[in-house]
């Protein structure tokens, strides 16, 4: 139960500005979406929320405080999966709730379990295929004590079978323990189908060019993707995705 | 430095080039040698010598393989060598009695052997130190029982009777001379005082058996050149000390003098001419050592010194 | 010209051995009293090699002043060190164990400091998001990923610390097989003195062992680089 | 007790100074000499580490059965290398060099083998995929993975190479700073010995500052662990 | 010009059989796509074209020549971008040539502007976010020198916009020189637009279960996305997919 202010972010990397003038609130227990082009600037939000360097300008608070440049605020997945190589799997995925408190094995096997990775405890990362390395990532995120829960493309490496049935736990976790929920993904589909309100990043620099409250009711489940109004919806956010339709330099 | 197959050619014009190698850090035991050098006295044998330094194993193995013709040893090592067959010779004594004894500072009140009782003896930890020291000891119905033996290492002398060390074994000409200069005064045992025994030759220079086979003449020209280098140092020390000084000047200029003032009258002593041995002095340390236990076998006194280098006497 | 070489300088194999069997009673004692040196050398060695490596890499301000002290503390000659030692310390086991620990903790840091530095960017990224304290990131992170290279530094520290022992003893000792070398060495043995060289390698063969079995328990389940 | 120390045994700094200006002209040249000698025998000492670690790493097999030797070559006493080395080589350079590369190339095999060791899988998988040689694959990516293992090596290296300098002219040489040290200090001048002592360091100094330098320049653009 | 064959091959890591007689022909400038379950053998697939290591039964051909076990025959994406860290990013996109021969950076360049890479040539991979790393790693593919391509899941990090360009870009390029292409997707729309056919891998252990030529004339452009076809090979593929749909464990 936690929410996430950002007020007029601005940050650069040596010469080049990346993002401008950022502001945006993540409500509690609130399931936000954040899209934009490849190169925009969305990891390097999730890196300031979560204290890795301070924005040039602006603050994040969460429940009111001031966590600007604070670190192990958030629960987060990377882009990548940041495996540690010499962990065992059930070993890797305590590891986000180990740096706040006991971790606690018993939990961390079930969860293992719905991730299809049953048998693959005490295996090494290396012995796991890309999306199961993923999934891994994700379970640890969600072992992870913090109700506030940043997600930087979880799926993109899951086929849809997989992708579905974690979207689905996801939603089943987020509503049972109301965690507030920042989501990076590049398809436009998942980010309707899990999300309360969608974020929409420019490019070159980046600011938030729309915010979107999606109307779809709660529980979702599968029928959703068939409804008119969902089709709308994907068609208004292409297009307003399309307003940055080149290719970022 | 290697000679042996060149000497023909060298013979008729070029120089014989032979090597030298010392016991230790030059000092003034190597004056005579330094002198010949400087004085032309070898020029003028015919030889080109190399004087080096021994590094961390001595001479006497690089003297006995034949990588260096010369080199400085002590009638005990020589013996010792002998007795494990390795072919190391005499060919003349640097200093004719031994300068070596048990010192201590005199506020350690040790004025004779029976005083070591209950002292501590800094030493190096070879068994031939607690022979010595109980031979002397036994002199006074002593015993080296009641000494404290402690293993100094390469500790010096002085380093270590600022420690817990009472007593330890020194060259006087060198180390003496330098406590003299820093006005440390020691009670001074010489080995020589207390038994005849232990009158034995060091340092010596020694060559090896092959040269003595294969070259006598150069051996002869050597020691005839280094003789006249020690005579030189007998007859004029302060001018033997500018000389050693100056081929070496990382040297002490001030313990040079005084070491050379000492020791210059002891190169020859009594004896009829520089650098005679005597067979009786051989045998008796010899003896000694076999009879306690220092050697494995007895030693062949006559095999392992010669006197037929030196200068006939003029 | 290499193999002419008298049986008093380089004895023949079989001597050696026979010395090595006949002798044991007389140098057994000197063997037994150099590996205790060098074992509890190497110990503290490595200890004061990984606290200061750890303290350097945990104060990076305080690196820079010292790391070319540590460097220094490497070029002191034992000839010099040896007399202030013994001033200092005496005849006793101290001073040994100074000159031990002295060769044992430098490639201990520069391997370990260099491993620290190598960690990787991505699982620090990590571990700072997640919020682990300097400590975790420390425990967690950075001390295994630097443990290959810790485990480079003590296989040459586990090499060295032998010869140190018996380098040590030259400072004065009054057993131990840097003694018994020495003596036989002035007393013309030289088959002892290579009974001395061959249990000096057969000891640190048998550290180097410990080490190398060590690593593979530390490291088991680690990717080799052929999977 | 620590300063009770009295001044023959460590020269107050001023005399010390005081004798480095003055005596300039007389150890010059064990100076240089010494200079040449650590920076032959450094350069063959990491040339030859070099190629054995390269060609053990090329070469498995051979690996397991040299490994050992190696470390046993670490452990021949000087005292007892040295009568071996002049009778060998006589009192030249060779001999000092031999004991310079001796010192010097070891904690570079070890550094360097396990730098090969722990090349990335992934960039190891990709580059096997691409059909790079085994000679592509080692120039590309093996060497320069291991470069900061290389560097942490040859950092060690340069801080010996200057001891095993001063330490290889105790075979027996009529110059270098190891020369002046042993005869200043049986000459009692104990503030000469610390002159060398002095230039001892700071050519050590002068060799690890160069590593440093060029681990700078060879290993720039790689990221720091904090960025 | 390559044609590719695939026969019976079989596959266990430990005791873990991954693939069971997967065969399969990849013709002369074909374009296949290979898509399946999270875990399924995908990579594995790959990897053992590229003869990383042997497969336990079976042959590859590449041309009739048999490459089973040889390395070097195809060019490849891996599915993390494993781009060199003390590489900048042209002398990473040329890496693959260089292998083979000299490496033209001139057409190192062109491609890199064309990827969107313009400015970034001479910055390091950790200066890149997730998606521009993805198609550095694209572009060193589309430089290496071989005639058949494997790409896998190339595009998964970009956006829909960035993917759309790398899709059309990647058309262009494989009809002008008329490679030969396999290319692995979690996307089915993805698949659809590009490949001229479509294996279907089931799980556990793998074997080929369908194999779909598909019907859409080219060149083909976003309009196809539209057709009723597509709409209708779409479901039928996500039909298909759904047989596997359990968690693979
Ligand atoms: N450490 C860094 N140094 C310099 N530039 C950087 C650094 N990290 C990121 N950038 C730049 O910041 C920009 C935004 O990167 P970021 O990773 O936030 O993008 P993104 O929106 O997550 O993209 P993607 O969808 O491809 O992951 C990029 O242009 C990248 O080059
Ligand atoms: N080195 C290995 N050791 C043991 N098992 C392995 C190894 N590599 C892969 N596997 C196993 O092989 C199976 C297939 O892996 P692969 O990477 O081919 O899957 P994939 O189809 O590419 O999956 P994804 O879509 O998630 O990338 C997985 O179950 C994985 O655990
Ligand atoms: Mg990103
Ligand atoms: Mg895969």
């Amino acid at each position: 139960m936690s929410e996430l202010i950002a007020e007029s972010i601005t940050k650069s990397f040596a010469d080049k500005q990346i993002l401008q003038n950022v502001s945006f609130t993540v409500k509690e227990g609130e399931f936000v979406a954040l899209l934009g082009p490849s190169g925009s600037g969305k990891s390097t939000i999730f890196h300031l929320i979560g204290g890795m360097s301070r924005p040039d300008e602006g603050t994040f608070s969460l429940d009111g405080k001031d966590i600007t440049g604070q670190r192990g605020m958030i629960s987060y997945t990377p882009q990548n999966p940041s495996l540690f190589p010499w962990r065992t799997i059930i070993q890797n995925v305590v590891l986000g709730a180990e740096i706040q408190k006991k971790p606690d094995y018993q939990t961390a096997q079930e969860m293992l379990e719905k991730a299809g990775l049953k048998g693959y405890e005490n295996a090494y990362p290396y012995q796991l295929s890309g999306g199961m390395q993923q999934r891994v990532a994700f379970v640890r995120a969600l072992l992870s004590p913090q109700d506030f829960i940043c997600l930087d493309e979880p799926f993109s490496a899951l086929d849809e079978f997989t992708r579905l049935e974690m979207q689905q736990w996801l939603l089943n976790i987020w509503q049972e323990n109301k965690k507030s929920i920042l989501f990076v993904t590049h398809n436009i589909e998942e980010a309707l189908y899990l999300a309360d309100r969608l974020l929409i990043l420019s490019n070159n620099p980046a600011t938030i060019k729309y915010d979107f409250s999606l109307p779809f009711v709660r529980p979702r489940d599968e029928n959703l993707f068939l409804t008119e109004e969902f089709l709308q919806w994907k068609r208004k956010i292409y297009q307003a995705l399309q307003e940055n339709n080149h290719i970022p330099s | 430095a290697n000679s042996q197959d060149g000497t023909e050619e060298s013979e008729q014009n070029t120089k014989e080039e032979v090597t030298m190698v010392l016991d230790w850090t030059p000092n003034t035991n190597h004056t005579g040698i330094y002198v010949a050098q400087d004085q032309g006295y070898f020029e003028e044998a015919g030889l080109d010598v190399e004087i080096t330094l021994p590094g961390e194993s001595g001479a006497d193995q690089v003297v006995a393989s034949g990588q260096a013709e010369f080199g400085i040893s002590a009638q005990e090592q020589v013996t010792e060598a002998r007795t494990q067959d390795i072919p190391l010779v005499s060919v003349a004594a640097v200093i004719q009695h031994n300068t070596s004894g048990f010192a201590s500072p005199v506020d350690k009140n040790i004025t004779s052997p029976a005083d070591f009782v209950g002292k501590t003896y800094g030493g190096w930890g070879a068994p031939v130190e607690s022979a010595v020291i109980d031979s002397l000891m036994k002199q006074e119905g002593a015993s080296v029982k009641d000494v404290n033996i402690v293993n100094m290492g390469n500790t010096d002398f002085f380093t270590a009777i600022e420690r817990d060390v009472d007593f330890a074994w020194i060259y006087y000409g060198w180390d003496g001379i330098q406590a003299e200069l820093r006005d440390i005064d020691l009670n001074m045992l010489y080995l020589t005082d207390y038994s005849e025994k232990l009158d034995y030759y060091t340092p010596v220079i020694t060559t090896n058996e092959t040269m003595i086979d294969e070259n006598p003449e150069t051996i002869k020209k050597f020691i005839g050149a280094v003789s006249k280098g020690y005579q030189y140092a007998i007859d004029n020390p302060d001018e033997a000390a500018d000389i050693l000084i100056e081929a070496v000047p990382d040297l002490d200029e001030e313990l040079v003098r005084a070491s050379q003032e000492w020791l210059s009258p002891k190169y020859q002593a009594e004896a009829k001419q520089w650098g005679v041995q005597d067979a009786e002095v051989w045998k008796n340390y010899a003896d000694w050592m076999y009879s306690n236990n220092l050697l494995d076998t007895e030693l062949d006194a006559d095999a392992a010194f010669t006197n037929e280098f030196l200068p006939e006497n003029e | 010209m290499f193999f002419a070489i008298p049986n008093w300088l380089l004895p023949a194999p079989t001597d050696i051995f026979h010395e090595a069997v006949n002798g044991w009673d007389s140098y057994a004692h000197h063997l037994l009293s150099t590996s205790n040196l060098a074992v509890v050398g190497f110990v503290i060695g490595v200890s004061v090699g990984l606290v200061v490596s750890i303290s350097l890499h945990l104060l990076p301000s305080v690196r820079q002043a010292v790391y070319p002290l540590l460097i220094l503390s490497q070029n002191i000659p034992i000839i010099v060190l040896a007399p202030l030692l013994v001033i200092w310390f005496g005849f006793g086991v101290l001073p040994k164990i100074i000159i031990i620990t002295l060769v044992c903790f430098f490639p201990i840091v520069v391997a370990t400091l260099d491993g620290f530095r190598q960690t990787s960017p991505d699982l620090m990224h990590y571990m700072r998001m997640a919020g682990a304290s300097k400590s975790q990131l420390f425990r967690k992170l950075e001390i295994p990923h630097a443990l290959p290279s810790i485990f480079s530094g003590l296989k040459i520290a586990a090499t060295y610390s032998v010869m140190g022992a018996v380098i040590s003893e030259w400072l004065g000792a009054n057993k131990g097989i840097g003694v018994y070398m020495t003596l036989a060495q002035s007393s013309f043995r030289t088959d002892r003195v290579f009974v001395a060289i061959v249990f000096i390698m057969i000891l640190c063969l048998i550290f180097f062992a410990i080490i190398i079995g060590l690593e593979k328990v530390m490291l088991k389940g680690r990717r080799g680089k052929d999977e």
